[in-house]
């Protein structure tokens, strides 16, 4: 009785713990973007609101939340009204299983940190990633706006062409660390980083991660200067802003699932392991938001191309080459 | 008004204009009557043809401003008339108007000092045959060399002011 | 050798962007940091006087009629001595696009742009200037232009005796 | 017909058109200064120069001076063209005092607009610029000699066409000079054609003098509504202010001008006391309120004394919508008391003139091109001023112009002039009607004959009448008189002088209803209590004035419409503002039963210029703009009577209801109008004029209208006053000998409406054993009306 009392408190204030980083690092990582983006651009980025600008997501918290919520009078309410919701909940919930540290001794008591330690995590965070694009497809096609139905379209096509990309490039991960289990992948990467080992794999994934979280060069969806803002132009006030989290959330999972998959996850030498795990996620961060500052928009046909055609491909090669080594070593 | 012409000649004139079928024909008539007697045309001259013709004013303005040898400015009691035409300029107008303001003393258009002579350059005199050519009151003179200017001022000074 | 291009075409933008991620920011910070601009920076509007002291705006409607926003509107009237003048003058800031038109439109060079740009406010009517707000006691640009000197029809000075124009024909003279 | 090729386009015309007008019928306009549509070509501003390539003449030639030939092949805009007329511009811009941005011809200057055409921009002549003195040309020219280009047109106007004297061009070569010989006003009352006219701004409008400019101006083609001759003209507002009237062309009435009346009478739609909102007594209500008022004093006045108790009244300066909708709107009510013209003889007139066939009616246009002008009992500088300018048209052509008529008619042309008395131009009319069995008096016997020869021999004549004069039965006289003289080839046309500018409307409408004195009656005995006036101005128009303003004290209910401050206002119970003729759209038939409708050029409100006080305007919003309270008459009427205010459907039913307003719907206000179609010719019943003694020691008193002063809207527009003329009184020599008086002193009129102090004048044109007034509103001779009969009256020293 008082273990299973003492198990629920323990999620709760792992819960309460990961939900709190995870919010306030999507909040800070929109706040560090501007600051990157415009530096990169010789510019200081938001610098007024507190010290360094360091209040900025705050007052655009207050922002959106103060804006009016415009439902668009055509527009499907209650598919409008929810679809932001998807995005947002989809990205958090994929947090369930990610393991962001070495298990901890406390009291004689092994906690590890990782909600739920499921072994099929890695399934789990599949389906998730992809269930994530009902939220913003619904949500381009419920706006009533063909600028916001064409984003939705675009999201879609993107999403199920680089979620094979996804797999394929996950399958050697999985052929040798033997598990679906993301510990176990963790485990598997103690003497050497899944990305030295995989490299070809880890290229791929990088690029599909990219395409999932629809950042440059792969954000067709919400392609400024053709779509207005894609499948959210309709959006406004907090609606906006949960799309605009989940956006980032989704990023941090995204980073998660690289350190957990190909970085090694929490291991690495003099730090404790939460701090490697979080130093890996905001490099993984820091690149994506160094890659949009650096790399153009693809036109549509060529990234539906490049997915098809040579990521694909390359997936299966490099299935069939780690079978054919794993299979050769015994 | 009446002053700038006889009853008579008013009479006379009117008779006249009356003949015509039109009375703009008589316009200069009227005009040169006024300006013979009085040497110019004053406003009053104006009015009084007005009168006359039984037009308005402004009709015998039109004319009386159009004609150059119509004064519309007092003038002295002769008035040279120097033609700056092509074919007077060419033999040589310009330097008659020069000695003839050497000799008055006076520019273009100013009257000498004792009232005589109004110095005024013209566009033409109908006396191209006889160019360069010079009028001075009513008197043609043709073929003017600037050393017989002198003695032709002098006699027309001389005839004057008898 | 073109992959070879590919890949360093792939990579080097992110060493250029990498390298100015460490450059100052150019920015200028601009409450508190002020820029000098340039002469003809095109700012608020201001109408000028001629050399003489007299307005030089004359009120003939082309600069509300080469404005694209409509935010000049004005009254024309005249002078005891026959100038011309704006009995009201208008313009409305909060429609301006200081595009600089009416200047150039002007032929008087009465409007003339400032490089006061420092316009903004809370309070709408605020940015509606009336004649009084906009007209200055000097000349602005072009110092010695006065229209009135220019154009004959003795107003400045009598007729005849600006520059460039011969006395006044007297139609009456002997004179051909 | 030549067929010739202008810019490798082919086009036909009729013999003697020159190339200008040809390539104009092709849509290409060739630049000019001097040639005018109405004043012909003198190819004196060199500008048209085209360049014709084959035909009877070849090289660079003046458009205007071409005639087009067969096979003539014309290049408007060759280089060696463009380069001549970028010349000529040049040339024309030397002595230009470059001053556009104060003159007001600045946006609708031709000048202007070929000096861009012709490409010359930076002025490359350095030498001075000759400059000119400027006269005063009186209130409505303003004269700026600086910017002339020696076109002439402004001589060819005032002159030739208009028949001034006055003005002209003085001196020669390069000191042209377009002015008077003195200042002062300018003389012709068609000078303001000069600032139409003039291609630059020499002459602009003082009236108009630096309000606007034409881009900024609201503008659409308009009716004048200061006579009956329904002239085209395109009035100009801005800032809520009409601030001008051009001319607009329409080769069937005006042509290309228009009267100074016209042109300056149009102050009354700004005038400072126009009355803008809705009154009860003299407090200011709403429309609701003021409508409630109405509506319940009506229905209470039914009740008590039946519908027969509400007379309704409108008047020649309503629309036809207006009159149409008063007329449905007394039948709604079960009245039968409705009538159009508060002033029995012109009301009469304008019912004969408009029950007889319209296909003999002329219209300006056709006075311009008749061979003899017959003008009975016609003043057409006082009563219609445009006919005057048709008529020198006429005279210019050679026609004869015969004038017979009390007063001393000055037109401005030659014209044989016979004076007879008021009585005996009836007479006169009948022995033309009758020639065989005339019992023409002696002295008429000789001009009766002479006329009704010169009428039958005429290819194209024109019978001309006023109905001031005349009365209805001199108008049916005319009218006979006109057919009797009509040959079938060479029908004998007329034209008819009405009251207003829709009288024939009112009379088409009121066909054999009441006349303004059945109304009197029944308000003078009671039967009548309630009198409800759109556009009508009762108290002023009829010609007893005592007699009226009794009658209306008498009434339970005096309501009126209208948009001026007239005298039947200051005692109305209820008042309601109309809208000017600018500030709606409406339909108007003028005195030959051309219908012509006008489109709104600005919605009513108290001017800015007012309502700011010449200053600059409010600075704070609000949702109500001042003074926009008028509305159209035949709008509030539809409100009244429950109808939707549409226009189109108001204009259908007209149509439907009456035959002869067919096309009413279809009219284009830009176009020339639609004669209406031919109404039924129907006697109307005539009653004797009654004339009054005079005896023998009397003068019988005949009141005319003048040019400025008597009619209303124009009297009120403020542009006017300093040309309307003190009151005078006119008097044969024969007559102030006999008297004892002198020209220009002050005598005393002795009427049976009071005595008058005013200045004689002395006219020898005029009939003895007459005096004559000039109706002048607002001055002492306010109370006489013309079109009444004559009265009798003595004149003393004062």
């Amino acid at each position: 009785m008082n273990d299973v009392l003492l198990t629920i408190i323990l999620i709760v204030i792992k819960l309460g713990l990961v939900l709190g980083t995870v919010l306030s690092l999507a909040a800070y990582m929109v706040l560090a973007e501007r600051k990157v983006l415009a530096r990169m651009q010789m510019r200081h980025g938001p610098n007024r609101v507190g010290p360094f600008g360091l209040l900025q997501p705050l007052a655009d918290l207050i922002k959106l939340l103060c804006k009016e919520d415009l439902i668009p009078e055509r527009a499907d309410r209650w598919v409008f009204m929810l679809a932001p919701a998807i995005s947002v909940g989809t990205a958090l919930l994929a947090f369930a299983v990610i393991p962001f540290g070495a298990p901890l001794q406390i009291f004689g008591r092994t906690i590890e940190l990782v909600i739920c330690d499921l072994n099929i995590g890695l399934l789990y965070l599949f389906a998730l990633s992809s269930l994530a694009v009902y939220g913003v497809a619904l949500g381009g096609w419920a706006s009533q706006s063909k600028f916001a139905l064409l984003g939705g379209l675009r999201a879609m096509a993107q999403m199920i062409s680089y979620e094979l990309a996804l797999g394929l490039a996950i399958v050697p991960v999985v052929m040798a660390s033997k598990s679906f289990s993301l510990t176990a992948i963790v485990a598997s990467q103690q003497s050497l980083p899944n990305a030295l080992r995989h490299p070809l794999a880890f290229l791929i994934f990088v690029i599909a991660i990219m395409a999932e979280s629809k950042r440059t060069p792969f954000d067709m969806p919400e392609a400024e200067n053709e779509l207005v803002a894609g499948y959210h132009t309709e959006y406004s006030g907090m609606r906006f802003g949960m799309f605009f989290v989940g956006e980032y959330v989704n990023l941090i999972v995204l980073g998660s699932m690289l350190t957990v998959l190909f970085l090694g996850g929490w291991h690495g030498p003099f730090l404790p392991s939460v701090g490697w795990f979080l130093i890996k996620i905001l490099a993984v961060a820091f690149f994506f938001i160094w890659v949009r500052g650096t790399v153009p928009r693809l036109r549509y046909d060529q990234l539906m191309a490049f997915g098809w055609k040579i990521l694909v491909p390359l997936g299966l090669l490099n299935i069939l080459v780690t079978a054919v080594w794993l299979l050769w070593r015994g | 008004m009446a002053m700038l012409l006889s009853e008579k000649q008013i009479t006379q004139l009117k008779r006249r204009v009356k003949e015509t079928p039109h009375p703009r024909e008589m316009i200069l008539d009227v005009l040169h009557a006024i300006q013979d007697a009085n040497g110019w045309i004053s406003e009053e001259g104006v009015e009084l043809a007005a009168i006359i013709l039984g037009l308005s004013p402004l009709q015998v303005e039109e004319v009386a401003t159009f004609y150059d040898k119509l004064y519309r400015r007092p003038v002295g009691r002769k008035v040279i008339h120097i033609c700056d035409s092509i074919c007077c300029w060419s033999r040589g107008s310009e330097t008659l108007m020069l000695r003839l303001q050497q000799l008055l003393g006076i520019a273009p258009g100013e009257t000498t000092a004792d009232g005589m002579f109004t110095l005024l350059p013209t566009c033409c005199l109908g006396a191209c045959a006889e160019a360069p050519a010079v009028r001075i009151g009513k008197t043609l003179y043709g073929n003017v060399a600037p050393e017989q200017l002198e003695a032709i001022l002098d006699s027309e000074r001389a005839e004057g002011q008898l | 050798m073109s992959l070879w291009r590919d890949i360093k075409g792939t990579i080097q933008p992110f060493w250029v962007t990498l390298r100015y991620l460490f450059c100052r920011p150019v920015t200028i910070c601009y409450p508190e940091q002020k820029q000098t601009p340039a002469p003809r920076y095109r700012g608020r509007l201001i109408l000028t006087r001629d050399p003489d002291g007299e307005e030089r705006c004359v009120a003939c409607y082309l600069c509300s009629a080469a404005c694209p926003v409509d935010c000049i509107s004005m009254q024309a009237t005249e002078r005891e001595d026959g100038r011309r003048y704006a009995a009201w003058f208008r313009i409305n800031f909060s429609r301006c696009i200081f595009c600089g038109l009416c200047t150039e439109a002007c032929p008087t060079l009465a409007i003339q742009m400032t490089a006061d740009y420092e316009l903004a406010t809370r309070e709408l009517l605020q940015v509606v200037y009336e004649k009084d707000e906009l007209l200055i006691d000097g000349c602005g640009k072009n110092a010695q232009y006065n229209f009135y000197r220019l154009a004959g029809i003795g107003v400045a000075a009598p007729r005849g005796a600006n520059p460039g124009e011969s006395p006044p024909e007297d139609i009456k003279s002997n004179l051909p | 017909m030549p067929t010739l090729i202008i810019d490798n386009l082919t086009v036909t015309v009729p013999e003697g058109t020159n190339i200008l007008e040809a390539a104009r019928q092709l849509g290409i306009e060739i630049p000019h200064f001097c040639h005018h549509e109405a004043l012909g070509s003198v190819g004196a501003c060199r500008l048209c120069a085209v360049e014709i390539l084959a035909g009877p003449v070849k090289g660079i030639q003046m458009s205007c001076m071409v005639p087009a030939k067969d096979d003539m092949v014309v290049d408007t805009c060759s280089a060696e063209v463009l380069a001549y007329r970028a010349q000529v511009i040049e040339w024309l811009m030397i002595n230009h005092p470059h001053d556009c941005p104060v003159c007001d011809e600045g946006g609708e200057c031709q000048l202007q607009d070929m000096t861009v055409a012709g490409g010359h921009g930076i002025r490359r002549y350095s030498g001075p610029k000759r400059t000119h003195q400027n006269q005063n040309l009186g209130p409505f020219i303003s004269h700026e000699m600086n910017r002339c280009i020696q076109c002439y047109r402004c001589v060819r106007t005032y002159q030739d066409y208009c028949g001034g004297t006055d003005f002209g061009v003085l001196g020669a070569r390069q000191r042209l000079y377009f002015g008077r010989f003195n200042d002062g006003p300018l003389e012709s009352p068609f000078a303001g054609n000069l600032v139409d006219v003039c291609p630059t701004g020499v002459f602009t409008d003082k009236t108009y003098r630096f309000k606007s400019r034409l881009w900024d101006l609201q503008e659409a083609p308009s009716i004048c509504p200061h006579c009956s001759l329904g002239c085209a003209v395109i009035p100009g507002a801005r800032y809520r202010e009409l601030q001008r009237r051009r001319a607009r062309t329409n080769k069937r009435t005006n042509g290309h001008f228009i009267c100074d009346r016209g042109r300056f009478g149009y102050g009354y739609v700004n005038h400072p006391d126009r009355p803008r909102h809705p009154l009860v007594g003299h407090r200011r209500v709403t429309w609701q309120e003021g409508l409630a008022a109405l509506q319940n004093k009506l229905q209470e006045l039914g009740e008590l004394f039946g519908a027969g108790s509400i007379g309704l009244l409108s008047s020649s300066r309503a629309t036809l919508e207006t009159q149409f909708l008063t007329k449905r709107w007394a039948t709604s009510l079960g009245s039968d008391q409705v009538c159009f013209e508060a002033h029995p003889v012109r009301d009469q007139g304008a019912r004969v003139a408009a029950s007889q066939p319209l296909d003999r009616s002329a219209s300006l246009e056709d006075v311009r091109n008749c061979d003899l002008a017959v003008l009975i009992g016609a003043d057409p500088l006082s009563e219609a001023p445009m006919l005057a300018l048709a008529l020198r048209q006429a005279a210019r052509r050679g026609a004869r112009i015969v004038v017979a008529d009390p007063r001393p008619v000055v037109l401005p042309m030659a014209c044989e002039r016979h004076a007879v008395s008021t009585d005996k131009l009836a007479r006169l009319l009948r022995g033309l009607s009758r020639p065989q069995q005339s019992a023409l008096p002696a002295s008429l016997e000789e001009l009766g004959g002479s006329l009704s020869q010169a009428l039958l021999s005429a290819r194209s004549p024109v019978l001309i009448g006023g109905t001031d004069l005349l009365g209805p039965q001199g108008i049916l006289a005319l009218l006979e008189a006109a057919e009797a003289c009509s040959q079938p080839e060479h029908p004998c046309r007329t034209m008819l002088l009405l009251g207003g500018p829709n009288s024939f409307g009112g009379a088409l409408l009121s066909a054999d209803g009441p006349g303004f004195d059945s109304l009197l009656e029944g308000m003078e005995q009671g039967r009548i209590k309630a009198l409800l006036c759109f556009e009508a101005d009762p108290l002023a128009d009829f010609p007893d004035r005592k007699r009226i303003r009794a009658a209306l004290s008498r009434l339970d209910l005096l309501a009126v419409f209208d948009c001026a401050a007239t005298a039947t206002v200051q005692e109305a119970d209820l008042f309601f503002p109309t809208t000017a003729v600018e500030e709606s759209t409406g339909t108007l038939i003028n005195n030959e039963g051309r219908m012509q409708t006008f489109e709104q050029v600005l919605s009513a409100g108290t001017p800015i210029a007012e309502s700011a006080g010449g200053s600059h305007p409010p600075r704070f919003f609000t949702r109500d703009i001042p003074g926009t309270d008028p509305q159209p008459a035949w709008g509030t009427l539809g409100a009244l009577m429950g109808r939707c205010a549409d226009l189109g459907a108001l204009r259908r039913e007209i149509e439907k209801a009456d035959a002869r307003f067919a096309g009413l719907s279809l009219l284009d206000a830009n176009g020339e109008g639609r004669r209406i179609a031919i109404p039924r010719s129907r006697p109307v019943a005539l009653q004797p004029a009654v004339a009054n003694a005079v005896a023998p020691d009397q003068l019988s008193l005949l009141v005319t209208e003048t040019l400025f002063g008597s009619e209303l809207l124009s009297s009120l527009s403020p542009c006017l006053q300093e040309a309307i003329p003190a009151p005078f009184v006119m008097l044969h020599p024969q007559d102030a000998m006999r008297l004892k008086l002198e020209e220009g002193k002050k005598v005393t009129l002795a009427t049976p409406l009071g005595d008058l102090t005013l200045i004689l004048r002395i006219q020898q044109d005029m009939v003895p054993g007459v005096a004559i007034v000039p109706r002048l509103r607002g001055t002492a001779l306010e109370s006489l009306v013309p079109g009444s009969e004559p009265l009798p009256c003595r004149i003393e020293k004062a």
